[in-house]
Order: structure tokens, then C-alpha cells, then sequence
């Protein structure tokens, strides 16, 4: 066991990968830069030769698209978007290419493409340099949708991804490469068997959310355990294909769900959480309305004051599930 | 003849006689050897033509749905560059790929079933007409988002390279797929990285409704090739021989690593831009244009050539031509007897190993 | 009054702008085409001339960016998409320039773009001429949406997004091109004050949906009131920004919500309006669990039997209707 | 100097001596006339620079936040376009633009504002360094989404065409933007539409950490325009007499009519791609390279022309950067003393009017 960190691990996933694996590769922007992807692919050009760690030109849908051609060929890409907000010029080959392939094709067709999206916000880069958008994807049948909220899973999840042949959106979260654990080695996961997992045990409110916004609800539930309120924090972990049932079961124990999450309210993945379990859970087991808690509806700005309100919490988690515990049956109304 | 000498020649359609109807309606110019391989050719481009027209009268009769985009008049293209490809090279097409489906020596029955939407289609009938695959054949793929799969032969190249075979890939698409910008990048990623990828463009003049004069400065396409610095040939799409000399040429250096090339073959669809109506209606002077290109037939010319050359009977392309019909009809026949996708198809198809 | 169809009013919309505004034009793809775009733009070319209503090459990013930068210099631009699928290339001007440029700039800039998304699926088109992501751009702050369902909204609404100073995503379904109305003369609308309407009245069960799926809620009524089930039927109009509390006070009512979309479920539009309606509906209120009725989690497919069963229709809705008012509060476990 | 001519000769880096950082290191040949505008040129490029080198460093001292890429060596491009510009003429940026909002004429001050984040920013406080707008002076938008822009000003001179009033659209953009399809369509609508856009391209050779060798075939960005047939000019970045004649040899021909032109400025950043630093360990030789080119600085190259053609006195250059620094850090002072926008800016500039 050593102590390493969530860029790190998703630098070991790679490592694995490119060791134990002939056809795996990855392209993107940046892979020979020292500092474009944080550390989470320090010279592995060097390490595997730049024939399997491929640089491109700014060109993201050229380059999502040769990921998918050379998936459909025998090998297993690894697509890199140093941000979301470029990998959207792809998403024509990300949604209507890649995750259609196979089922248009009769469903024999492996399409064993991953792309990494990164979400790469704050420090005042301001709209276009912010988006979160996991909720889009999440929508879209024949794409799975995994978001890593510790450096295990980053790990592992990122191994599970390109071990999977089906198309794989990988999204991390550049707030989380500090975040250290106690790692193990690799292990190889059957992504289809993968889901949401309970983080932390609680019996007053259930806490959601995926990659950083899990790590929210964790942190936020150490705070809270304070003040006597014990949490049930569910790390999503899997966002598409989505199985609820934890969350539901959790929610009929503490009758109290607060879905966090770090993109747009509106259609957003809370909304997705929220909606699972209006449906499955019995209103009489609701001790309070489910509550979200999202970004603002406004695009990310810049100037400091206003980006240190926009962005989302521990403290603004804790005092979220402080409300809900707090109120009663008539918060409803 | 190599696209850059006629690049550097400005002004003016650059597309010069390929582009006028009125030309090019003489028999092709034979090379000495290869006659087997044209009179095979030739029965190939009467079945894609026989099947087309099978599937034209289908779809006028209501008894197929799903939209079909003929390449009826084109088809010395696909047979031309198929020419020199093996089922390890990877080929991709876009919305009107019968052809190269057909070309690459697909069976009409598959083709049939899957327009039909049957389980025994290419794509198990969850893509029709837009939607064909055949790996056994070196077909990866043909999908309608115009220019899709540009890159995405652009990826494919990379895997063939990576293997080291000397492998190539191909992509047909049409000069509409042109003005996409997702073209240009892979042009561009493919030049840098010197990838085995064979553009193909199939210039017919439109997109949709609108003449090329009303998309592009100019009417040929090879002028981004060089732009990229990619080497183009541009060709008389109507003409087999011309198709495949200029396709042997450049296949022959790619599988030794010469990087990318580019492939116009300047052609004309006879009929409309989707079903089997001939559209004389639209479009800048289709009308008058149409009834000229019909007489630069890629069949007639090679027929009649093969016929000069002593190769062939004067009798023998309408031999040919229902020797086509009733394979189509059998092919037909048996494909409407074939059953539709289970239920379970719906859910039971879009992850692998089952819905995880 | 005249009668009128769902397409020849989007026509008549456009006859008015171009008429009473120069500083209106059109462009993208189709719109010098017979029958590209059905009955809803033709010969408009010809009316008013190609400098105003201006066909494009195959160049969906460019077109759109086009229609922007007109908009940002004082022109009051419609971006016509033939089909959603097409529009996805462009989604980097419509969701990270269009919908952010005011905010980005300060407040103060003007937007008035509309793009013009076409929902055209069906027919055994298949998977990449099928899709319907209102979600997605639902998910967006900045960005207003709005499906008409009727032929006078499809006329008013339009005017509407062209008259409204922020960019407007319009979404039109051929399917409802038929659809027949008596118009009177077209009304200036402030977008700003438009929102869902109470399109029948019932208290048995609300219904809930946008674009097409409006429309086959109000036929789902129709057949409903056979049985003695009076549906509150919802047409959402505007998605975003979203207003429910029209729906959220019909749900108090009927104590029965199903919202129907044409979109996948997953982070879908009918997954916002069950979490409306579950943050602010009492669960005294409801007398069954809320319920969605979606596409099902797949791409579209050709082969005729399967699609239909993929597409929703008056009966699909009727039937999910009927569950909701039949079943009883332990239907949630 | 038109590029068509260079695009015929094949091989090997086009740019020649343009990418070679040992060359034009001499003083600038001066034209006969415009001696007071090149001595205001002189003046507003040390402005530049001056302004940009205060970011430098208070970025570097932790006082600025926001991601900032600096044009420091680069500022003759924007001075000797703007030479021809007028208010109602459209701008567009990128990520790199305070040059070109200076260029146009922006005010410092506003400029220290929005980089600091301050509601009397050129922005408001809500876009920082990457998002700058002076519409009184022309410049619309710069965004970091790299070629965002390109088919806006495409818009832009749509608009302006309608408007009819001879006023063009200008859009800057780097070498590495030339990569994203975007751009080629853009190319294509404005040569298909005759639209009265000038390209910028600033080739300085790299995007972020990579050469143009290690992204494209060749060096040179022009061999698009020429795809396009649409006249394009290459000259030296940084030389403002050159790059202010070729400008003027487009606008003039673009305000009557001339459909769009493309103009290739080569030249160097001397900065990192973002911040200060210099980042000589990053991408093919750039230590090497970057002493060279900081001798082919426009600053000093037009000031030694000046003095020899006495114009100026040798101590003329610092005495303006003496001046220019004293007005940023007025400017900056100013600035720093600003006050922040109020939290309802947050939810309040989304929506026009208000939240609707
Ligand atoms: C991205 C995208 N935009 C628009 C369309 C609509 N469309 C289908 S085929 C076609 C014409 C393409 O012309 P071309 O590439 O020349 O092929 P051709 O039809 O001539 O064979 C268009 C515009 C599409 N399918 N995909
Ligand atoms: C669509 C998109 N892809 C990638 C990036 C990351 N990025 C920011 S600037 C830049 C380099 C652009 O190089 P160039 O256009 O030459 O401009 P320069 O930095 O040299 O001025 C890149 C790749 C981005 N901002 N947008
Ligand atoms: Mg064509
Ligand atoms: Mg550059």
C-alpha cells in the first residue's frame, strides 16, 4: 500500500493499461505538454514512445473521431479532452457516432472507445473554461458515463473503462487530483457490474453526488456528524447506465435526500436523483422534501467575489442538509 | 493525372470538361491487360445497377420505408477503387453506400433484408439503407451524418498502421461532405501523422438541392487535398479504367507508407437526392444536364469499349443485365420472406454482452 | 380566421418578421429546397429574396456562428437546422457562445439569434436522424427554449424567440405539421412573459409535456374523458428558464402527475418536471407516485416493428394514464 | 506580397526566413510617407507592452488571478492592422487579445479592471483577461474557445454587408486555430458569399507546448486561404510597416467589394502559451530560439528606423516606456481601487432585462 493522489492514480490506470495491453493508446491534446493535464500523464510519451501516447493538433473532433476508428479495428483508445468545454466540437462523434455504432450495426459491433473529458474550472477562467455538462451525456443510451470522486476509483474505473467495449465517457475533476488514498494495485472491474456505492453510513439524510460532488457530500458529512447528524453519503460513481436502487433504499431508511451536484439544476443529474426517487420512494416514508443543490443558473464569472459564490462548498453542503434535517412535513408548501 | 499541375491554373471552373455534361460520352480507353477484371467489373456495376433500381420500384411501391439514396450513374467508382482492396483494408461510406456495400462484393439478399428492416440485414435490420456493414468484406461502416466517417477512417488508418500489414483505410464521401470542417481536420491529421488513408470524393456536383456553385468557390475538391499537401488525383468518375489506374497508383504507395492521398471522381447522379424519383426539378439546369450525363454512362462505355476490343459480344451486356434482374429478384424474394428483429432487439442491443 | 397547419404557420411567422422587420433574415440549410424543410419556409426564397433568406453549404458550426455574429451587429438572425442530429456540430456556438457572450461581456450585450432546431424522426430514418435533446439545451442558463405544440405557437412563439433580445433555441416537430387551427392575426409576444398553460382542465390526474408530447397528452385526454378520467393536461411551451409552479399547483390538485416526453429518460425533461413537482408537492397530496413516460433507453432503430414500439403515441399515453389513476398509494414499494 | 505565388514552390517550410529566428533582426525599411502614424505606432506598441508586462508581473506577484496570455513580441500585428480600421468596422479575438483591444484604441484602465475583476471592466468583472468587448472602438468579443470567433466575424461581415455601408469584419486568430474545422468553414462561407472578412492568422509557430511541424504538413497557414481562393499575404509579424501595407492593400480592396482576404503575420510570443514565465524548457527549441527572436523585436526595429530616418532621437524609445509605465500604473492604481461587481450580478446578467 502507498499513498498516492487522484492525478497520480489516473497516471497508474495508464500505466497499467499501457503495460498489460498492446492495443490500448491514447491521444488528445497535450499528452507532451509537462503541465496541460495536471500529473496525471507525466511523460508516459517517454515512458511508451509517442506512437501510443499521441499528441494532436487543436482539432477535437478529428481526434474523438480517430479514437472511434481506431476502436472499431481492434484497439482500445483512450480520447483525451483536457476540458469539457472542447470536447463539446466532438460531441457529434461522442453521442451520434460512437454510442450509436453498435446498435446500429446490429449490436455485434464493440465500440471499446474511451474518452476522458476533464472538468477543469475555477481560478477565475471564467464561461468557457468551467463546464460541467455530465448530466448531457448521462442522457444518452449506449454511452456509459463514469465520474471518479477518490484516487481508487480514478484508478480502477478509468482500467474498468477501457477494458469495457462499450463506448466510455471518463470524467475527472482537476479539484480532486490532491486528494490522497492508501492504494492497493490495480485491479481490473467489470464496468458492467459497477454502480453507485455507499461512502459512509447514516441514518438522518441521505446525501448524493458524483466525482467532486461526492467528495463534497463526504466532507460535508464529517461536519455534520458533529452536530449529531449522522449522513448516508452515496457516491453515484456509474451516472449511465444509472441503477437507483441504493439511493432509493437509502432514502426510505432516512426519509431525507439531498442530491448535490456540480452542474446546472435545470434537466441536471439532481434532477435525474431526485426524480428516482419521487418515483420508488412512498411519501410517507418523506420526512422532508427531497432538495438539490446545484450551480446557479448562470454561466461561471470570473471576478472573484462572484466565482467564490457560484461554486459549490463543504460548508454550503452542510448547511443544505442542515435545512432539510431541520424542516418539517410543511417545508412542502 | 495528378491534381496539382491543374491547381495552379486560376480561374475559372477548375473542374474544366469532367464537369460538362456533354463530354466524356465515348467508350472508355482500354488498357492492354486486365480484361477479366473488366468484364467482371462490368457485371458488377449491372448488378449495383440492378439492385438499385430493384430498390427504387421498392420504395415507389411503398414496400420499403426507409430512405434510400441511389448511386445509380456512379457506380464506377466504388467498383473502380474496389479494385485494389483487400477485406483486411477498412472502407467507409456515408448515406448513399449501396454501391461501395455492393462493389466490395456484398450480398444483394443482405443489402435487401436490411432495407426491409429484417433480422437478416447487414445491420440486423436496426439501420436500413443509411446504415450498412459488412467487415467480412472490409465495410467497417456507412452512416448519413454527412462527413462522419472521414475521421473516423482517419482513426482506422491509424489502427492499420499500427498493425503493419501495409493495410489501408478508405473513405467515400461526396463534395458536400466537404464544407464540413470535420473533413478539414482530418485531412489535416492525417497529413501530419502520413496515415494510409484514400480520400475518396465522389464530386457529383450537389448536395442535396444545391449545385457546387452555390457551396464553393470552385468545383473541384482537390484544391484542399493540396492545401493539406496530400497528393490528389482527379478523375472522370464515369470511367472505370480512369478510376482504378488513378486508385492503383495511390493504394500502391500508401501500403508502403507514403501517407494519405486523394481521390475526385467527378460524377452525376441520375437520380434525385433521396428516393427514386429523378428529381429533374430541382436543382441549377438538372433538367438538361441529366439527359447528357445519361449518355456518359459508366456501363454503356465500358460495354461498348469491351466490345471494340473483341472482348465481349454486342449482346452481351443486355445478358448481363438480366442475369442481374433475377439474381436481385431471387435476393428480393428471398428477403421479404426473411423475419423482422425479435422484440427484446429494441433493449437488447445497445450495450455489449446484453443490457448491463 | 383561417385555417391553418402547424407548418404553414411557422411560414406565416416567418412572412411576418421578414415583412415587418429588415432587420430579420434566415439562414441554413434547405432554404432554397422544395421540400427540405416540409411546407414551413417555401418559396420564401423567392418572396423576399436570397439575400434574406439564405441557403448555406453543409456547414452547421459555421452557419450558426454566421447567425451570431449578425445578431452581435444588430440583425435579428433565424438559424434554421433541418434536423436536431445535424444541429449537434454547432453546439459549441449555440451552448458556449451564444447562450454566454452576454453574460461574458457584462450584461449588457444583446443576443438576439434564434436557432431553429427541426425534430425530424420516424419513418425508419434510424438512430442519426431521430434524436430530440430539449434536455440538453433546457440544461443551459442563458439559452431560452421553447417547443410550440399547437399552430398558433408554432406562428407566435416564433416571433416571439426573433423579437426576444437573448438567443432563442426554437424546436419544431414535423409530426405536428399537419395539425390544423383557425389563426387570427399573429401577435407580438414578450417571451419573457410566456410560460406553460393549462390546455384542458381535469382533476383526476395532470399531464404534462412539450412539442409532440403536449400534443399527445391532449389526445390522451380526449380518449380519457371516455372513461370518466378528466385530465389536467399541461403544455410546457417555454423549458427553459422553466416556470412550474402552474404545474407543481395542478399536481396539489389531481394528486397525480405523469409527465411525457419525447426525449430518453435519463436526465431528461420529464426527470426536471417529477423534481419540481417532488420539491414543492406535499406528499399529502399525491394519491399515486409521479410517473414518466419516455423513449425507451436505446437509439432509434429502422426495422418498422421495432420502431414502433420505440415511438410514444396517443394510446402509449392513455394506457400510462390509466395505471397512475388506477394504482393506489402501495404502488411506490 | 501575395501568396499564391510562394504556394507553388513544393517542399520543404514555406515561411523560409519568416520562421527563421535568425533573420530580420534589422531596423524596418520605412515608406516615404505616414511618419507621424509610425511614430504613434512606435508609441502604442511600448504601450502595449508596457501594459502587458504589468499584468506579467502582478500575475506573477499573485495580485491578478485569472488565466492571462500575453502578446509581449507579437504587438505589431494588431497595430499595423488597426492602422486601417475604423469603429464601425467588427473585431474578433481570442485568447490572446489585449493587444488587439489596445490596438483599436481600449483603455487601460478598463483593461487593469476586468483582469482584476472589477465591475468597471471592460467586461464587467464577468470575463477576465480572455473575454475583453470595447464596442465603441469596434472590437466586439474575444473568446478563449479557440476559433470560436472566426465564423462570428464570418457574421460580422454579413452584417456588415447588409448594412452596406464599405465597413469590413477582422478576425485574429493563431496558427493553431487554423487546426479546428470551424475555420475551414468560415473560409468557405466567406469566399462562397464574397463576404468582407480579413483573416489574422498570428503564426507564432506554436500552439500551447507544440511546433506547427509536430500539428501541420507545413508552416505556413496561407496554403488554406489559397484552398479557398481567397487572396491571401504573408508577411513579417514583426515589421508594422509590413504588415500595415498588406492590410491596406486588403481593406482598401474589401471595402469596395472584394470579397474576404487572409492575411499571415508570422512572429513569436516571447511569454509562456499562459503567464509570465518564459518557458524556455517547453516545446522544439524555444531556448535557442527565443533569444534570437527577442532581436527581432517590432519595438526596437521601428525606433532605430525612425532615429536613422530622423524622425526621432535615439532617446526617444525610453522616454515613451518611460511614459507608458507611468500611465499603466496609473491605470492599474485605479484600477486596484475599483470596486467589485454587487453579488446580484451573479443571477442578474443572464437574461436580457433582468431575469425573465
Ligand atoms: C451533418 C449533416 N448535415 C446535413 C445533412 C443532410 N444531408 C444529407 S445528405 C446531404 C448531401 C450531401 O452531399 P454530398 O456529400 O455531396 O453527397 P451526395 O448526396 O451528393 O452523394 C445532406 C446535406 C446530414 N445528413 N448531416
Ligand atoms: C476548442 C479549444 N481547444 C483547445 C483549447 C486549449 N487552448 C487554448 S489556447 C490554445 C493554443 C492556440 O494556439 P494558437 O491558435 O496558435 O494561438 P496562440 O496561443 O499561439 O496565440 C489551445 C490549444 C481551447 N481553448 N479551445
Ligand atoms: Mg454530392
Ligand atoms: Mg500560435
Amino acid at each position: 500500500m502507498t499513498v498516492t493522489g487522484y492525478g497520480q492514480a489516473i497516471r497508474d490506470g495508464f500505466e497499467y493499461l499501457l503495460s498489460t495491453r498492446r492495443e490500448v493508446f491514447t491521444i488528445g491534446q497535450g499528452l507532451w505538454s509537462p503541465w496541460y493535464v495536471g500529473n496525471s500523464m507525466t511523460n508516459l510519451d517517454v515512458q511508451f514512445g509517442r506512437d501510443r501516447v499521441i499528441d494532436t493538433p487543436v482539432s477535437e473532433l478529428a481526434t474523438t473521431g480517430a479514437g472511434l476508428g481506431a476502436a472499431l479495428c481492434g484497439y482500445r483508445p483512450v480520447v483525451i479532452h483536457p476540458r469539457i468545454d472542447f470536447m463539446l466540437l466532438a460531441v457529434d462523434q461522442i453521442v451520434t457516432q460512437a454510442a450509436k455504432w453498435r446498435y446500429m450495426f446490429g449490436g455485434s459491433v464493440n465500440v471499446p472507445l474511451t474518452v476522458r473529458g476533464i472538468i477543469n474550472r475555477g481560478g477565475e477562467q471564467g464561461a468557457q473554461h468551467s463546464q460541467a455538462l455530465h448530466a448531457w451525456f448521462a442522457h444518452i443510451p449506449g454511452l456509459r458515463v463514469v465520474m471518479p470522486a477518490t484516487a481508487k476509483d480514478a484508478r480502477d474505473l478509468l482500467i474498468a473503462a477501457v477494458l469495457c467495449d462499450d463506448p466510455v465517457l471518463y470524467i475527472d475533476d482537476r479539484w480532486l487530483y490532491g486528494l490522497e488514498e492508501e492504494l492497493g494495485p490495480p485491479v481490473e472491474l467489470d464496468l458492467r457490474r459497477e454502480g453507485p456505492k455507499r461512502v459512509r453510513e447514516g441514518s438522518d439524510i441521505t446525501l448524493v453526488g458524483a466525482g467532486h460532488a461526492a467528495w463534497l457530500c463526504v466532507e460535508a458529512a464529517r461536519h455534520l456528524a458533529e452536530d449529531r447528524i449522522m449522513a448516508d453519503v452515496i457516491d453515484v460513481r456509474v451516472l449511465n447506465p444509472l441503477d437507483a436502487r441504493l439511493i432509493a433504499d437509502s432514502v426510505r431508511r432516512t426519509g431525507r435526500l439531498l442530491a448535490v451536484d456540480g452542474g446546472w439544476t435545470t434537466c441536471g443529474f439532481a434532477a435525474e436523483i431526485v426524480a428516482r426517487v419521487a418515483e420508488t420512494v412512498p411519501p410517507s416514508a418523506m420526512k422532508a422534501p427531497p432538495r438539490r443543490l446545484t450551480l446557479p443558473d448562470a454561466p461561471a464569472p470570473t471576478s472573484g467575489p462572484l466565482e467564490k459564490n457560484y461554486y459549490l462548498s463543504v460548508s454550503d453542503v452542510a448547511a443544505a442538509a442542515r435545512q432539510v434535517t431541520g424542516s418539517r412535513g410543511d417545508a412542502w408548501e | 493525372m495528378r491534381a496539382e499541375a491543374e491547381l495552379r491554373t486560376a480561374g475559372g471552373p477548375e473542374l474544366g470538361t469532367l464537369a460538362n455534361a456533354a463530354s466524356h460520352h465515348e467508350a472508355l480507353t482500354l488498357p492492354a491487360q486486365d480484361r477479366d477484371w473488366l468484364v467482371d467489373a462490368l457485371r458488377r456495376m449491372v448488378l449495383i445497377r440492378a439492385a438499385e433500381e430493384r430498390i427504387g420500384d421498392m420504395v415507389a411501391a411503398g414496400r420499403i420505408r426507409c430512405p434510400c439514396h441511389l448511386a445509380i450513374g456512379q457506380e464506377a467508382v466504388a467498383v473502380g477503387v474496389a479494385r485494389h482492396l483487400r477485406p483486411s483494408d477498412r472502407t467507409f461510406g456515408a448515406h448513399r453506400s449501396h454501391a461501395h456495400y455492393l462493389a466490395l462484393g456484398g450480398s444483394v439478399r443482405r443489402l435487401m433484408a436490411e432495407v426491409l428492416g429484417k433480422d437478416t440485414g447487414v445491420s440486423r435490420g436496426m439501420g436500413g439503407s443509411m446504415h450498412l456493414t459488412d467487415p467480412e468484406h472490409g465495410l467497417v461502416g456507412t452512416v448519413p451524418i454527412v462527413a462522419a466517417t472521414i475521421p473516423i477512417a482517419v482513426g482506422a488508418a491509424l489502427a492499420a498502421r499500427m498493425d503493419g500489414r501495409g493495410d489501408i483505410a478508405v473513405s467515400f464521401f461526396g463534395d458536400g461532405a466537404t464544407e464540413e470542417g470535420g473533413f478539414h481536420e482530418s485531412m489535416n491529421m492525417a497529413a501530419t501523422h502520413r496515415l494510409p488513408v484514400l480520400f475518396v470524393c465522389e464530386n457529383n456536383l450537389f448536395s442535396s438541392h444545391l449545385h457546387i456553385s452555390l457551396r464553393q468557390p470552385k468545383d473541384s475538391t482537390a484544391r484542399y487535398a493540396e492545401a493539406h499537401r496530400i497528393p490528389a488525383w482527379r478523375v472522370d468518375g464515369n470511367d472505370v479504367v480512369a478510376v482504378a489506374e488513378a486508385a492503383g497508383e495511390a493504394i500502391t504507395a500508401m501500403r508502403t507508407g507514403s501517407g494519405p492521398a486523394y481521390l475526385e471522381a467527378v460524377t452525376y447522379r441520375w437520380r434525385g437526392h433521396v428516393g427514386p424519383r429523378e428529381d429533374e426539378d430541382v436543382g441549377v439546369k438538372r433538367k438538361d444536364d441529366l439527359q447528357l450525363w445519361k449518355r456518359r454512362d459508366p456501363v454503356r462505355r465500358l460495354h461498348e469499349a469491351l466490345v471494340a476490343a473483341g472482348d465481349l459480344d454486342p449482346g452481351a451486356l443486355e445478358r448481363f443485365e438480366a442475369e442481374a434482374r433475377s439474381e436481385v429478384a431471387a435476393a428480393w424474394a428471398q428477403a421479404e420472406a426473411d423475419p423482422f428483429p425479435a422484440p427484446e432487439a429494441l433493449l437488447g442491443r445497445v450495450y455489449g454482452g446484453g443490457r448491463a
